[in-house]
């Protein structure tokens, strides 16, 4: 096995650069945004960069990157590269090239956008595609938001910041939906279906136990089996057993469905970063378009388009008006769900006079 | 290309309107003849239909000498879909920044339509390329060859993860160190923990070059190392005039107003920053890219312990070392690394990640047990309980 | 006054300087020829030489019928210091608003007098008149000579405790309900809660006219009233103009700049406010007495929970009723009040204050079992956390 | 028992109050401070009402009281009242009153003041005088600290807005001293010395166990006696137990002593309420005159005082300029006590570049 080779760790990045891109290298020195979409940075050398942002739905077939291969070969000299959410960018130091860039990107169907104050691509996860234990499909809901909201991502409708959707389909939030400005998120809503024949064989009884925040879960004997048994009213669905344990499914095809969460943030501009927090505790899973996903996201954003000032965030904009004003404005109702009751929960009780109109 | 691509009505829906359609990728792959794809449609319409997903609970599989990279996967259909019987993924380390070229493209594709679905992601969540699907006899040719091209297996398990970066210096004017090397150089340094899980829990790191955190790293990194700066925001008042004059920007409403730390003020053509409130927010910079710039002595905060929600409810990561410089090798990053490492891989419990351990045992004795001195910069304000565990001298 | 009065050279150090000295209030007491004030002086003067008390816990001592009001106290070296021996106090309910006249004053002195140490606290820190410092045998006669005269006893023990109120509408212009009619009202509604201790703990009112919070209740009562305005806050344009021109107070500076809300502006002469977005922090009214006034809807924001630390950490209290009309004779306070009794009554743990419980059982929980509906002002934010307890209808 | 009054319940205020306020009650119209420690009240018939406030030391002999009333009969018709803190105001409509009346007070060594952007009364405790449970004395540190902080008490130097003192003798917070802008706590540093002998007959065990927040008491049978035992290190010495039992007490005179914390207040005005936080985990008991007390407050007052703007309670003044700069400025070492570690110290950790340099 002398030729096996391991541990040799991702190729060097520097062999990927675009020439422009290895003699400015840290010497950049600002850069506008010419059209949605496209972003030219200057260096200080006086060259200049042109990044042609694309759309991509994440999950690719190879033909689809031979496809994405053969446009960096003619427009960029075989340069491109992935963004942090997603998307794909083009980069040629040409500037005649950008127009052409965007007009065949564009007609291959992997339109342009995603810059500036408006909505970018969805961070997402597996969903029914690849997952165990998805709530909801992935892919399927973001394709419907993102028809939705497509005249947010291609500039032909602006926001006052940036807005981030990110999706996963269950608690563990592989998307890391929890800082994000929308976040929609499966949920499963009943307690696992505990599997006696296989608990043994499968799961460590044990760390199972270990694994509910609660302390829902304890060992028991069921039909003479070693197995465990769930307090349902201990229970709040976090799926966290199933993780560890296959024998406690909790998926459901009429009680699991979606949640929305929304006001998060990562970037330090301006304010903190912010966790999203709950705006609608569930809606059903609606194959194949989500309708009603679609519409709360869609009465969100616009509530937020016509309220928010501008360098707003959408957290930012609701810690201004407040969340009785929120809930009022997008006409969601306020539950006693909304009321965190976990670990820290007190800490969200209003525990001042500091609140404003509705 | 000779088997019929399966019907899928539902599906169907989602290649109408302007978003570009994963449910499209999925029929590419499936017309190019890849079996795979094409069961994979009929299970996805399947559970379009039903409303749950059919994959099992993962089983243990991977390449040999590696604990991680590999994520089992297996259908509860086997019959009916035999293609996806075994749909198994491989976690791909990304090159730093997610660079690529045509030719190295091309030759992944290469690689996974020989022995995969073709169906990838590009790329996964925590930052790896994602080769989506394949049978477990598959996952030594592709490493092997995947190798040869000089790609190596991202984590999986309870190993460091693939650390991912923005693309800092390589584009970005904010940078304030080099996001890409250090993402490299921590890879590279790191093999061993990346491959073969030993930590009690995953442990994640990400590279953002300034506040901006376009890595998402503060709520999404074990370990986020964002860039920042020591000395005075750097202006040019010359280019904060054209911006006034430019009337693209009301300075004092969007800027000086909406600094979060008060600290600026503006005559009209001058823009002046009292820089000891100044609290790093980028948001003067980015409202105003082309007069303002992140100090000179430039370097990074490293900030320790975020998470999703599982178990005890998600966490951002906290400050724990205010300003680091950050040249290559790296060396304090890596000090700290391992000092948090071998403390958590001693006492972290099985599933704690490094943020709820550091609650669990208390941030002070932390501090004290890798060899840090607590700083006012790591907490928002200072304990308001009086539940002080005092440890008295000998002598009292 | 035949007495020697004991010396007490460090205790001596305390009558020195300009702030009236509490030795001298004993010494007083000692002079007049009270011997437990001597005693006092004894203790005390020892505990300063050796750094420690000398008072025993406190053994159940009280008068007949009633569980609370008397605090029970005992030396640890009754040998040396007999006449405090046995050193109670009785907790004595206060007039609302601490208001007295000399001749009542007098009354109370007679009493207190003829059967104690001469020593009191005007007042303990929950509001009652404290009388410090008697015998056992002593207690019947103070507590009937107090009836006589037209006091009570305060609570103690698991009880509700003596209520109180700033002066409100006495004496101050920002009072939004009658802190001193609903203050009495509460307390006399309640007497039996008040003296025979029947709760899982302690439980406090106080009553503040307005933000100011000049009794602290947000911080120190169970159930906190305090005043507030539903309309919006009474402008008198010319009285602004008057201080803007009088020069003591920079309207732009300390007021408009100051409003948490940001929601005031001033163009030099005339004050604007954004009513929708004011969080009636009473601010700008504070530095603008003359110009400004709460609005003419006015009542009352019930707060419920707050405690010192002890078990699971200080609480301030929280919103329950956002606005509450505060007309005599209550019935909306008192049914509230009591369905909150009800449910902390009967599933409250053993010395568990009702703002632990809530948190215990979840404030959603909580607002449905006393029949409130939940609404957005009774959080800072709604939950991160996605540990939702969803209840399915039955068909689901 | 025909005869035996009770729940009679206090007497009605009405009958204490000035004619001047029964006339005017509820329709006051504004406030001015017209000197240190006088204010007058003028309602809307044009009536005024001055309140001349007076310091105590809140323990007060039957003496002094009949000589409060003496005065207050003197200048007042007989009326005074006390205040939230402990200062006891006289009342009168008659403003020619007023001079004689603070010269009175003052002679008395009842100085006038308290009112307005200064420091008034400290609200406290019992301490050595009456609880058994307390870690320093009250008085005596109250009484220390008022002296060295006259000067903001009576009018001579000012603040930037009010500041208040408070004091509590043992974690349990009589003083509920746990919102204010200094407060002064007792702290133990010990476990409880659990005496086994009397355990038994004075305490209920299970109670006692329970009493415990960090779970550091068990059963435990020492000497053939049922009791119970501590585990050193998980007992954060906050007394509870011994609130409980009597067969647990912490008090030792080396050990204990006082710990200061700053930045709290209750008011809405401007920010939220807020909790104070430690400055100062422990300096020890140094009675009589506390030295080393008096002196750290007044380093904290007068940074204060030199840094504050306007309007600004110390807590604001923190959050504005930051704790790194406070601890800067005070020159109070940031140690590990400061790091909170109990149930939701993961909150006070700094999840956000916002901070300001020191
Ligand atoms: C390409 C990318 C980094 C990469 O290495 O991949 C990137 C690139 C840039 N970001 Fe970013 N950001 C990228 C993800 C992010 C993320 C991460 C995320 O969304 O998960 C964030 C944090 C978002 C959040 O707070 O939730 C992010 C928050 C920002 C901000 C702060 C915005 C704010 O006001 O909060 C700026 C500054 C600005 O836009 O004013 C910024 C600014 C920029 C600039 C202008 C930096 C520069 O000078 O080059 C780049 C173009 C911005 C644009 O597209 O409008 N970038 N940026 C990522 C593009 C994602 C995409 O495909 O859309
Ligand atoms: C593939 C990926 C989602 C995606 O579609 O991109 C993924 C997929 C899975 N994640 Fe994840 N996680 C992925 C990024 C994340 C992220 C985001 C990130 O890294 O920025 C998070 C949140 C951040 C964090 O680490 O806290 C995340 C938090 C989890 C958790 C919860 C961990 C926690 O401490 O709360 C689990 C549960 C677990 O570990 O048992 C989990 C578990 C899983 C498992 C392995 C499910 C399981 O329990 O076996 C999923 C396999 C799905 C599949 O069938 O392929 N995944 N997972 C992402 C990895 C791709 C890559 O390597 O690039
Ligand atoms: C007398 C007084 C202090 C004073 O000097 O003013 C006082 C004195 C005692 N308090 Fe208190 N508390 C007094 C107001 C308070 C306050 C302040 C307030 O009411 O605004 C608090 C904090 C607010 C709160 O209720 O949370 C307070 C929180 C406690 C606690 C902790 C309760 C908690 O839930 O955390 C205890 C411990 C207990 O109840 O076992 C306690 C227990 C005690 C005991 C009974 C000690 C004991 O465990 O037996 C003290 C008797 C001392 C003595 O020997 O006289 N005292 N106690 C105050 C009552 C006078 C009055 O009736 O006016
Ligand atoms: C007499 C008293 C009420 C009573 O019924 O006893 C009272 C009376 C007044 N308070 Fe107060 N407050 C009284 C305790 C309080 C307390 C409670 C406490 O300290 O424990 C507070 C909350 C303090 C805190 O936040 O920690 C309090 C916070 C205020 C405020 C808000 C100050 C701020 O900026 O935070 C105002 C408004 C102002 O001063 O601008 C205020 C204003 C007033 C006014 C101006 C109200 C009026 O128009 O009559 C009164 C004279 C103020 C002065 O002395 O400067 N009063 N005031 C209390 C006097 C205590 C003393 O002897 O010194
Ligand atoms: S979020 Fe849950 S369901 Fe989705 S990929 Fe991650 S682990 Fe699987
Ligand atoms: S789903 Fe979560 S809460 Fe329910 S039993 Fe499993 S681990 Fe516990
Ligand atoms: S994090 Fe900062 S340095 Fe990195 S790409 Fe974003 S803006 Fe540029
Ligand atoms: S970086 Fe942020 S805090 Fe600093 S001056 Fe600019 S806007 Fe203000
Ligand atoms: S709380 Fe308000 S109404 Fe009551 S005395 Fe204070 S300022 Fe006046
Ligand atoms: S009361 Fe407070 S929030 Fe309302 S306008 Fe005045 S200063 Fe602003
Ligand atoms: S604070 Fe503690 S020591 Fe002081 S009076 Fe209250 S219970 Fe007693
Ligand atoms: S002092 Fe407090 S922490 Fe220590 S044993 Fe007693 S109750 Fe527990």
């Amino acid at each position: 096995m002398a030729e096996r080779k391991t541990d040799i760790g991702p190729p060097h990045y520097e062999q990927f650069l675009p020439p422009v891109i290895k003699k400015n290298y840290g010497k950049w020195k600002y850069h506008e945004i010419v059209r949605p979409g496209v972003l030219m940075h200057v260096a200080e050398s006086g060259d200049k960069l042109f990044s042609v942002r694309a759309a991509t739905p994440r999950l690719a077939s190879t033909k689809t990157l031979r496809m994405f291969a053969d446009i960096a070969e003619e427009y960029c000299g075989g340069h491109l590269r992935w963004t942090s959410r997603n998307n794909v960018e083009f980069l040629t130091d040409n500037e005649s090239n950008v127009e052409p860039l965007v007009e065949r990107l564009n007609k291959e169907g992997y339109p342009v956008g995603g810059t500036g104050p408006g909505i970018t691509n969805i961070v997402h996860t597996q969903g029914w595609v690849h997952c165990h234990s998805a709530a909801s499909d992935a892919s399927g809901v973001v394709k419907s938001v993102m028809d939705e909201m497509f005249p947010y991502y291609n500039g032909e409708k602006k926001l006052p910041a940036k807005l981030r959707i990110a999706f996963a389909c269950c608690l563990n939030m592989c998307g890391a939906v929890h800082c994000s400005d929308i976040a929609i998120l499966g949920v499963h809503r009943k307690p696992p279906d505990v599997k006696h024949d296989i608990m043994k064989a499968q799961c460590e009884i044990p760390s199972t136990v270990a694994a509910c925040p609660t302390g829902a879960i304890r060992p028991a004997t069921v039909d003479g089996k070693q197995s465990v048994e769930v307090i349902e009213e201990q229970c709040m669905f976090c799926a966290n057993c199933f993780s560890v344990c296959p024998a406690m499914p909790l998926n459901r095809p009429d009680t699991d469905g979606i949640s929305i969460w929304v006001g998060g943030k990562v970037s330090q501009a301006r304010s903190e970063p912010k966790f999203s927090k709950l705006a609608v505790p569930y809606i059903p899973n609606e194959p194949p378009r989500w309708p009603t996903v679609v519409n709360t996201v869609k009465k969100i954003v616009e509530t937020y388009a016509a309220n928010a000032r501008p360098w707003e965030r959408m957290g930012e904009w609701i810690d201004r008006i407040g969340w009785p004003r929120f809930f009022k404005l997008t006409g969601l109702p306020f539950t006693k769900y909304h009321i965190d009751d976990f670990t820290h929960a007190g800490e969200t009780f209003q525990r001042s006079l500091h609140f404003k109109r509705a | 290309m000779a088997t019929k691509v399966r019907e899928t009505p539902m599906l169907d829906e989602l290649t109408k309107g302007p978003w570009p359609s994963f449910v499209r990728e999925i029929k590419k792959s499936a017309e190019d003849g890849k079996e795979a794809a094409n069961d994979l449609l009929g299970v996805l319409e399947r559970s379009y239909h039903e409303k749950i997903g059919h994959w099992k609970h993962g089983g243990i599989v991977g390449v040999m000498g590696y604990g991680g990279g590999v994520i089992g996967r297996y259908n509860d259909l086997p019959e009916e879909f035999p293609h996806v019987a075994h749909f198994h993924t491989l976690r791909v380390n990304q090159p730093s920044g997610w660079f690529y070229t045509s030719d190295i493209l091309r030759k992944i594709c290469d690689i996974w339509d020989k022995h995969g679905s073709g169906i990838t992601n590009f790329h996964g969540s925590t930052g790896d390329m994602v080769l989506l699907g394949c049978r477990t006899e598959a996952l030594e040719p592709v490493f092997a060859e995947l190798t040869e091209l000089g790609f190596d297996l991202g984590g999986s398990g309870s190993d460091m993860r693939t650390p991912s970066c923005c693309c800092g210096k390589a584009r970005c004017e904010w940078a304030c160190y080099d996001t890409m090397n250090a993402c490299y150089d921590i890879t590279m340094h790191f093999q061993d923990e990346l491959h073969r899980p030993a930590f009690p829990y995953k442990y994640k790191f990400k590279f953002a070059g300034c506040g901006n955190d376009c890595v998402a790293s503060i709520a999404r990194s074990d370990c986020a190392v964002i860039g920042t700066w020591k000395d005075d925001i750097q202006i040019d008042q010359a280019a904060v005039a054209e911006y006034a004059k430019g009337g693209g920007i009301d300075i004092q409403k969007h800027v000086v107003e909406r600094c979060p730390a008060g600290c600026m003020s503006f005559d009209g053509s001058k823009l002046e920053i009292n820089n000891d409130d100044c609290m790093k927010c980028m948001h003067c910079i980015n409202a105003l890219p082309k007069a303002l710039a992140p100090g000179k002595e430039r370097g990074a905060t490293i900030l320790i312990g975020a998470k999703a929600p599982i178990i005890g409810g998600a966490l951002l990561s906290s400050v724990f070392v205010p300003f680091l410089e950050m040249e290559p090798p790296y060396e304090d990053l890596k000090e700290l690394t391992e000092a948090i490492w071998d403390l958590w891989g001693e006492h972290g419990k099985n599933r704690e990640r490094v943020g709820e351990f550091i609650q669990r045992i208390g941030l002070g004795n932390f501090l004290e047990q890798i060899g840090l001195e607590p700083t006012p910069e790591m907490v928002v304000h200072p304990r308001t309980n009086p539940y002080i565990f005092f440890e008295l001298d000998e002598e009292e």
